[in-house]
């Protein structure tokens, strides 16, 4: 359980620190099989609903996901996250610094049980790299990658936490994050199309930075006189 | 198999049926059947008539009553909208078109499909009393609801899913490591994992736990509710949806997200110190969220944009009113009433206003009075209500609210909150104003205007409003008046019951 | 109404225009003229009043009812003059300030009158008029002000005859300073050099003269009249705040008495006129204030004697 | 109390079917006049009966949403009625004659919105519960906003309109707040139970300014009073004298409802609203000297009026304080009928001025000019008012102004320095407000009626409406017979007095009404008196004195042989003098250029006067606020990864805050 934790975090680590997407994506793809083997080997035995949700957990996490991804990518042309918010080598520095956070924030929260739970550190590691790479990075693929790392990190907490739900309400949750990631995929091939790349930084054209040009608004509004014009004319 | 499975799986299947349909008519007929049968069946649960079978996946208590009741006709109100809304089908859209996964051609059957699934999923998300079921019913009324956003196909509307997608999702990531938190909150394991079953434990359950994973709840479901300052999704994602789809995410969605942050609190309620933590965070993002918003729509441009914003204010008020308790609780869930009827009909007014007028800059368009003179006094009603000015609904709701903040000697959140009442009144009043009022537009000799993209004008200089574009803020608007004056003994008392279950008193 | 009052109305009727010519009188003393006679005032009234009117083709009714209206609402201020040290014809509580704004309603009379025939400089006149009224009111006000609070009373006649000798003895400053103040607001009420020249020939110049430039005949006899009679009124006033005449018991020496204090109040607005050149119009505003601030002084000095 | 009721809802419905029958321009006239005379007379009986029969009026509940709240009418309800119910007979009048024959218009939305202001003005004052209060409050204002925007083609209108909402709004915020505190220290939402709740002096005293302030907006309290000028001048004139005369006085029953909630009055609000109402008043007249728009001078008198009345009530507070209780009975008294006889003579203004904007198509006084030889009944009309307004005997106003001079002169007979200042800030200040509006009435009254006219254009006889007429002449009438039967008024209006003190413990004594009304009695024969003489020496100087009178000699030109029409005083060099005496308050902004040549091209030259608090507090204030709330305009900025930083940060903030730290 240690090792894959350790490996987990390396994994992210190594995330943050690639700009050849495909290889990030193969990362991803390795961290879903990580997790895909975490709860046969977090002890709760064998069972039939165990495997099968491993298995199902891993053919979408570490195939069926990343394929689509690639396709993307393909599609795309794209090679490389170029110029990232953070650059990568600042960005591996940031992620040992969350690795700090996470054991720090666990090691509060569990100061009563007295245990460190190393994949719950990971889990929260995992869970501080999604978002650094969403926050960071400017492709809209990365995000997607961010994301589905994010997810892994809750998952991952989730598991170390012993906090198992029913099989059913398990396997609703993996398929919404399936098909969360799916639509992005989808989407990823929209922007394609629409704008011809996938760089999230020009997507500003929602933004409340423009402002109204509304008579109301301005000051003048109180100083009605010298509109007297305007309505003798309309008479 | 719980009856109620019936009511979150029949929408699906005829969402399926529509989403493989190519008539556009049967479409329609599925889309309102769907809507009729998913009133009846809201009926016999607020009747009592189907209760779930055991305690661990449903409850029909009393806030889910309001909430579902709300949903279901929001729904109705909607699908009747969009029968007008949604243009026939373009030449070349076929349902059956998989090419290179660019997602199904069709807009119209994807819009109508998923307007389906978004049902059902909401449906499941109020009904849900197993967290876990919870979150599975809220992340889905994100995916569900992404398409209809993208329904128009443009680079704005793709921005404009994109970013709810990805935002929404990450929310709702963190709603999840709540979820588990919640449950490590619990010393052993429980039979059920709803807000009931962990109320059993209350003397047991660990504080610290249950504070993270309230905050990470709060912060997750938040997002999804639109809480400042996570609500950035939100005005996009609004104005950029078709009006149907932006009625149903203000009025119905956001409430859906709100009640599983309630459910939450509802445990939480049970230990002094994390309910002294929520009720603090409540007030803190409601304030926040109310003075966000406010500032947002003074200035806005866009008066879908506006109407979004409206909508975090709204939120924020609901959730300073619960963050007050007392009888304020009562008064939020009268207001989530009221917001949702208003609100859905200013999205669905909105809408009429776009498909004349071709933009959602406030500034192009004046005198609306005169051009379309139901859909503007309607507009301008809806402008009353929704800045709770009596006799609607709201009134009622923001001044008990107001009372309960003074009575708990918080002087200081009713000054605030009644500034930021003030804030929003002044930017709504401003953009109302000038849309509604002011010169009319400048016409050539053929009466046709002047300047502006073209609202076809008739004879005497006004535009075509089809009935069914008008029916439901009618009726909705009607409704949130007559609220106003009087409260119906059922509705009185189910929002009652729902306030006692999150410890607040009767209104 | 007792006889005393009776007969101070009509000795104030027929006497009125007796004032202005005193203060021509004077004038021409110090001129080292003859001057007009005392009663040339009645020659002109007389000789008008036998003309009949021209009106002119701008004016309107108001211009034929403004006269009357002026003459009538002096009248009744007079009614309310303490006559003689006694009480006046109709006394109440707060009569004085009836009286005041009868005065202020001859004056909108007259002032509308003078924009009724759209002349320039009637206009011009009007827009001093009513500056310098409004300017005077609160320091005529503010006299009142102290002498109510000295005697404790409310009713004209009751606060002149209760101003004891105590009070000219004690604080000699304070009265002399309402005497003051309210000489000017008489100088400014009646259109008295240095705030007016009845007598230039310059329009651009005047201020009571130029509203009344458009009356003849019959209107211009009342409006002469009722402006003596706004004299006499403001010199009664005078002259009533300034004698105590609780001190003389019998009416004939009152009348007596009274007759030389208004013949005083003559030969000073007299000599003042002799004396002072007409201010300019832009500093009268001001002079009207520090009128009003010498009252304000005297009020100040009575609260700190307290 | 069923009837007062039945009035009210027979007033709205005549609305509701106005509205619907708007296309039917007839039908809806009809409905929505008839209505709200059928309304207004049979309001009248109850009114009648509780302020002059001395009937209580049995309490009917009405259920709400949150509470029940009852409707009931006492004295002060139903004094405060008045103006209501006369102005909005009137109006209605005027209305039904004068605006929607217009084609333009919509019949249906005017007269909806009208009913509903009458309906929401009289219920506001029968209503005896915060709730109901406040809802009666808020329908009112939207009423009045959609009335002054209906003529909705015009952009000055809608920004009127504007105004007047928010600042309406943002004054009732601080009514909510303050029936807030009380509903919360009495437990309940009727006005019965605030009297009983034991409030705290701080609490006592946060109310009271907030009720300034709430009900200051609506009665045009220095600043707060930015928006009245623009609402009463761009809504139509017949809405204006509702507004005015009616509406606005709904602020005075505010602050006084509230009054009498309070149990101690503080003598700091005395003070407040004495110097308060003075600054108001001589501000309001000031500023009224520089604008030329025959509307909005009246609007500023309102404002002047509103001063005067403050000053009353101030000092009534004063008085009690100081345990002089006639002469806080005077005041009281004098503001009560001021309040009412101010109602009256703005109601005639406003419809003087509407009626001559119909002729003139023009507000403008600079354009006008001897309208009132063909407009007769309206200038007599609007000489009355002035004369009446600018509280000179021997109308009404003046008789209210000599009420309050007289609870000013009893102060100065006080030994106290405190009281001395009362006396003369009462007497000083309304010397000099009653000089300055004598000067402003003067110059409108001169400047519109008479003389020529300036522009030869202007004044199209085909658009004078005599039927209107008929509106002016009972107003008139209604304002003569104030000032003749004013002493008859003194006892139903001590009554009203005596109530708004009872809840401080204070009972003034009966005789106090005799004393008072002695005064007043030589006055209004006094008047009589004056009115008589004066018409009957007209007739006779009319009849057999001007009998050879000639009229057709030119004005006299002092020698300037070429006079015209253009070379008339016109109204900004009228009031020039008293400009430049106040420059420092009501600066004019002078664009064009200077002459300099001999002989000048031609050119133009243009003023234009602001209200300084204006131009020196809103507008500023505004642009701060403005530039304030865009600075965070910047956090909406389309980027996505910030966006999702937000969240990060939020979520961290609060998990370091609340739980690990």
């Amino acid at each position: 359980m240690n090792n894959i934790a350790t490996l987990l975090a390396l994994t992210s680590l190594f995330l943050l620190g690639s700009s050849r997407l495909s290889l990030a994506i193969n990362m991803v793809a390795f961290q879903g099989f990580l997790i895909g083997i975490l709860p046969l080997v977090s002890g709760h035995g064998f069972t039939l609903e165990v495997l099968i949700l491993a298995a199902t957990g891993i053919i979408m996490k570490s195939i069926a996901l990343p394929h689509m991804l690639r396709k993307a990518l393909e599609k795309s042309g794209t090679k490389r996250e170029v110029e990232p918010y953070i650059s990568f080598g600042a960005s591996i520095l940031s992620g040992i610094l969350l690795l700090f956070v996470s054991g720090w924030i666990v090691s509060r929260l569990t100061q009563d049980e007295g245990i460190v739970s190393s994949s719950l550190i990971a889990g929260f590691f995992l869970l501080f790299t999604g978002l650094f790479t969403i926050i960071t990075r400017k492709k809209a693929l990365t995000q997607a990658l961010g994301f589905l790392v994010l997810e892994n990190g809750v998952y991952t907490a989730g598991l170390s936490l012993g906090s198992e739900f029913s099989f059913m309400v398990e396997l609703g949750i993996l398929l919404d994050v399936f098909v969360g990631i799916f639509l992005m995929g989808i989407m990823l091939f929209h922007i394609d199309n629409e704008f011809d790349h996938i760089d999230t930084d020009r997507f500003d054209a929602l933004s409340d930075l423009e402002l109204p040009d509304l008579e109301l608004l301005n000051g003048n509004v109180l100083n009605l006189d010298q509109e007297l014009d305007e309505e003798e004319g309309a008479e | 198999m719980s009856t109620l499975w019936l009511i979150i799986l029949f929408p699906i299947l005829t969402g399926i049926v529509t989403l493989f349909t190519d008539s556009h008519k049967i479409r329609k007929i599925l889309l309102i059947v769907c809507s009729v049968l998913h009133i009846v069946f809201t009926a016999f649960i607020c009747l009592g008539s189907i209760t779930p079978t055991t305690e661990s996946w449903f409850c029909t208590d009393a806030l889910s009553k309001i909430f579902l009741s709300l949903t279901s006709l929001l729904y109705f109100g909607a699908s009747l909208y969009a029968l007008t809304y949604l243009k026939p089908d373009e030449e070349g859209e076929h349902v059956s078109d998989f090419h290179d996964l660019s997602f199904l051609r069709n807009k119209n059957a994807v819009f109508m499909g998923c307007m389906q699934f978004f049902l059902s999923a909401m449906t499941l998300s109020v009904l849900s009393a197993h967290f876990g079921l919870q979150w599975i019913g809220v992340e889905a009324t994100t995916l569900a609801s992404t398409p209809l956003i993208y329904h128009h196909r443009n680079k704005k509307s793709l921005e404009a899913a994109w970013k709810y997608l990805i935002i929404c999702s990450v929310g709702i990531a963190l709603a999840l490591m709540g979820v588990f938190f919640l449950a490590m909150a619990v010393p052993t394991q429980v039979e059920f994992f709803t807000p009931r079953g962990l109320s059993k434990f209350a003397g047991y359950l660990r504080t610290d736990w249950l504070q993270v994973a309230f905050i990470f709840i709060l912060v997750g479901y938040g997002t999804k509710v639109g809480f400042a300052p996570m609500h950035t999704w939100l005005p996009d994602a609004h104005s950029e949806a078709p009006s149907p789809a932006s009625a149903l995410l203000s009025g119905a969605l956001l409430n859906c997200a709100l009640l599983a942050i309630l459910r939450v609190y509802q445990v939480c309620a049970e230990v002094p110190a994390v309910q002294a933590l929520a009720l603090q965070l409540f007030i803190l993002f409601g304030l926040v969220s109310m003075a966000i918003s406010g500032i947002f729509i003074m200035h806005q441009a866009d008066y879908k944009r506006m109407l979004a914003y409206s909508s975090v204010e709204h939120m924020g008020i609901m959730i300073f009113a619960f963050g007050l308790g007392k009888a304020a609780t009562a008064a939020a869930l009268f207001h989530a009433i009221c917001h949702s009827l208003v609100k859905s009909s200013l999205f669905m007014l909105a809408g009429n206003i776009l498909s004349a007028y071709q933009t959602k800059k406030v500034e192009k368009i004046h005198g609306l009075l005169r051009t379309m003179p139901i859909t503007s006094v309607l507009w301008l009603a809806g402008f009353l209500a929704i800045t709770g000015t009596p006799p609607f609904g709201t009134f009622m709701s923001e001044f008990s609210i107001l009372k309960v903040a003074v009575e708990s000697r918080n002087y200081l959140f009713g000054a605030l909150y009644l500034l930021f009442l003030v804030l929003v009144f002044v930017g709504m009043l401003t953009i109302f104003s000038t849309m509604a009022l002011g010169k009319k537009m400048p016409v050539n000799s053929e009466g046709q205007p002047i300047g502006y993209k073209d609202p076809e004008l008739r004879k005497d200089g006004t535009v075509y409003e089809h009935p069914l574009q008008y029916i439901t803020p009618i009726v909705f608007l009607a409704a949130a008046l007559f609220l106003g004056c009087y409260i119906p003994e059922p509705v009185l008392q189910i929002i009652n019951e729902a306030s006692a279950i999150l410890g607040g008193k009767a209104l | 109404m007792n006889i005393t009052s009776i007969i101070f109305i009509i000795v104030s009727f027929l006497a009125a225009p007796i004032l202005p010519g005193l203060i021509n009188k004077t004038k021409a003393l110090f001129g080292g003229r003859q001057g007009p006679r005392v009663l040339q005032l009645y020659y002109d009234i007389f000789k008008l009043a036998r003309k009949t009117p021209t009106y002119s083709k701008t004016a309107s009714a108001l211009t034929r009812i403004a006269p009357v209206a002026i003459a009538v609402s002096t009248l009744a201020a007079l009614t309310l003059v303490p006559s003689f040290f006694n009480n006046s014809a109709i006394h109440f509580t707060g009569d004085i300030i009836l009286m005041a704004y009868l005065l202020g309603l001859g004056r909108f009379f007259m002032v509308t009158a003078a924009l009724d025939r759209g002349s320039a400089f009637e206009g011009m006149g009007a827009s001093r008029e009513v500056l310098y009224s409004a300017l005077a009111e609160p320091s005529f006000f503010a006299g009142l002000l102290i002498m109510i609070h000295e005697t404790a009373s409310l009713e004209l006649s009751e606060i002149f005859s209760k101003l004891s000798l105590n009070f000219w003895q004690e604080n000699p400053a304070i009265l002399f300073l309402i005497l003051c103040s309210w000489f000017v607001i008489l100088l400014v009420e009646n259109a008295r050099i240095p705030i007016d020249d009845p007598n230039t020939h310059l329009e651009l110049t005047m201020i009571h003269e130029v509203m009344i430039l458009d009356y003849g005949a019959k209107d211009l006899a009342l409006i002469e009249y009722a402006s003596a009679l706004k004299l006499w009124i403001y010199s009664a006033l005078i002259v009533g705040m300034v004698i105590n005449g609780e001190i003389i018991t019998s009416l004939t020496m009152q009348i007596a008495i009274f007759t030389l204090g208004m013949a005083i109040v003559a030969f000073v607005i007299g000599t003042i006129e002799s004396i002072t050149a007409r201010i300019k119009l832009v500093f009268i505003p001001k002079f009207i204030v520090g009128s009003g601030a010498l009252a304000i002084i005297a009020l100040i000095l009575k609260v700190a004697g307290n | 109390m069923d009837l007062f009721l039945s009035a009210v809802v027979a007033i709205f419905v005549g609305g509701i079917i106005a509205l619907f029958t708007g296309k039917w321009r007839g039908v809806s006239n009809f409905f929505g006049a008839f209505s709200c005379f059928l309304g207004t007379i049979f309001a009248l009986k109850p009114i009648y009966d509780v302020l002059i029969a001395n009937k209580t009026l049995e309490a009917i509940t009405i259920a709400l949403p949150i509470c029940s709240a009852s409707v009931s009418l006492d004295k002060i309800s139903a004094f405060f009625a008045l103006p209501i119910v006369i102005l909005g007979f009137i109006s209605a009048y005027f209305a039904a004659v004068t605006v929607n024959p217009r084609n333009e218009q919509h019949p249906g939305a005017y007269w909806f919105f009208y009913n509903l202001l009458i309906a929401g003005m009289l219920s506001l004052v029968a209503s005896s519960n915060a709730v109901l209060f406040i809802m009666s409050w808020e329908i009112m204002s939207v009423a009045a906003y959609f009335l002054i925007a209906h003529r909705v083609e015009m952009n000055t209108a809608r920004n009127a309109a504007w105004q007047f909402l928010v600042a309406s709004h943002i004054g009732t915020t601080g009514i909510f707040f303050l029936f807030a505190i009380l509903a919360s220290a009495a437990g309940g939402f009727q006005f019965e139970t605030f009297h009983s709740s034991a409030l705290a002096e701080g609490s006592a005293a946060v109310i009271f300014f907030l009720a300034l302030f709430g009900f200051g907006v609506k009665v045009g309290f220095f600043p707060l009073h930015i928006w009245m000028p623009d609402s009463y001048t761009f809504a139509e004139s017949h809405v204006s004298a509702v507004l005015s005369g009616a509406m606005s006085k709904m602020g005075f029953y505010g602050l006084i409802r509230v009054l009498t909630f309070l149990p101690v009055h503080a003598e700091l609000w005395g003070w407040v609203l004495l110097f308060g109402g003075l600054i108001t008043g001589i501000y309001a007249l000031v500023i009224a000297l520089v604008k030329l728009d025959l509307k909005k001078v009246i609007s500023y008198s309102s404002m002047e009026n509103a001063g005067i009345i403050l000053m009353a009530i101030g000092t009534g507070i004063l008085a009690n304080r100081w345990n002089q209780p006639l002469i806080a009975f005077t005041a009281f008294s004098g503001a009560l009928l001021h309040i009412f006889n101010h109602a009256l003579c703005k109601g005639l203004l406003f419809l003087c001025a509407g009626s001559v904007y119909f002729a003139t198509g023009t507000r403008r006084q600079e354009q006008m000019g001897g309208i009132g030889k063909s407009m007769p009944v309206t200038a007599t009309a609007f000489g009355i008012a002035s004369i009446a307004i600018s509280g000179l005997p021997p109308f009404n106003n003046f008789i209210s102004e000599f009420l309050i001079f007289m609870s000013g002169l009893k102060a100065a007979s006080l030994s106290t320095p405190k009281s001395l200042l009362l006396s003369a800030a009462v007497l000083l200040g309304l010397g000099l407000i009653g000089g300055l509006a004598a000067a402003l009435f003067t110059r409108s009254f001169g400047l519109v009626f008479l003389g020529t006219p300036r522009t030869n254009r202007r004044l199209n006889t085909k658009n004078i409406k005599s039927d209107v007429n008929f509106t002016l002449i009972i107003l008139s009438a209604a304002i003569i017979a104030a000032s003749i039967f004013a002493p008859m008024l003194i006892s139903p209006f001590a009554g009203v007095v005596s109530e708004i003190v009872k809840p401080l413990g204070i009972t003034y004594d009966p005789a106090y009404i005799a004393t008072i009304s002695a005064p007043v009695k030589t006055i209004s024969l006094f008047s009589l008196a004056v009115i008589l003489i004066t018409c009957i020496a007209v007739f006779i100087k009319s009849k057999f004195l001007d009998k050879n009178q000639r009229s057709d000699a030119p004005t006299w030109d002092c020698g300037f042989l070429k006079g015209t029409p253009r070379i008339q005083y016109t109204s900004s060099s009228f009031s020039e003098p008293a400009n430049e005496v106040f420059v420092s308050v009501n600066r004019l902004h002078i664009r064009g250029e200077k002459i300099k040549e001999l002989f000048p091209a031609k050119s133009s030259f243009h003023t234009e006067a602001t209200d300084s608090a204006e131009k020196h507090l809103f507008i500023p204030a505004f642009n701060i606020i403005n530039k304030f709330l865009i600075m965070f305009r910047g956090f909406q900025h389309g980027k996505l990864h910030l966006y999702i930083f937000y969240i990060a940060v939020t979520l961290l903030a609060l998990l370091i805050w609340k739980v690990v730290y």
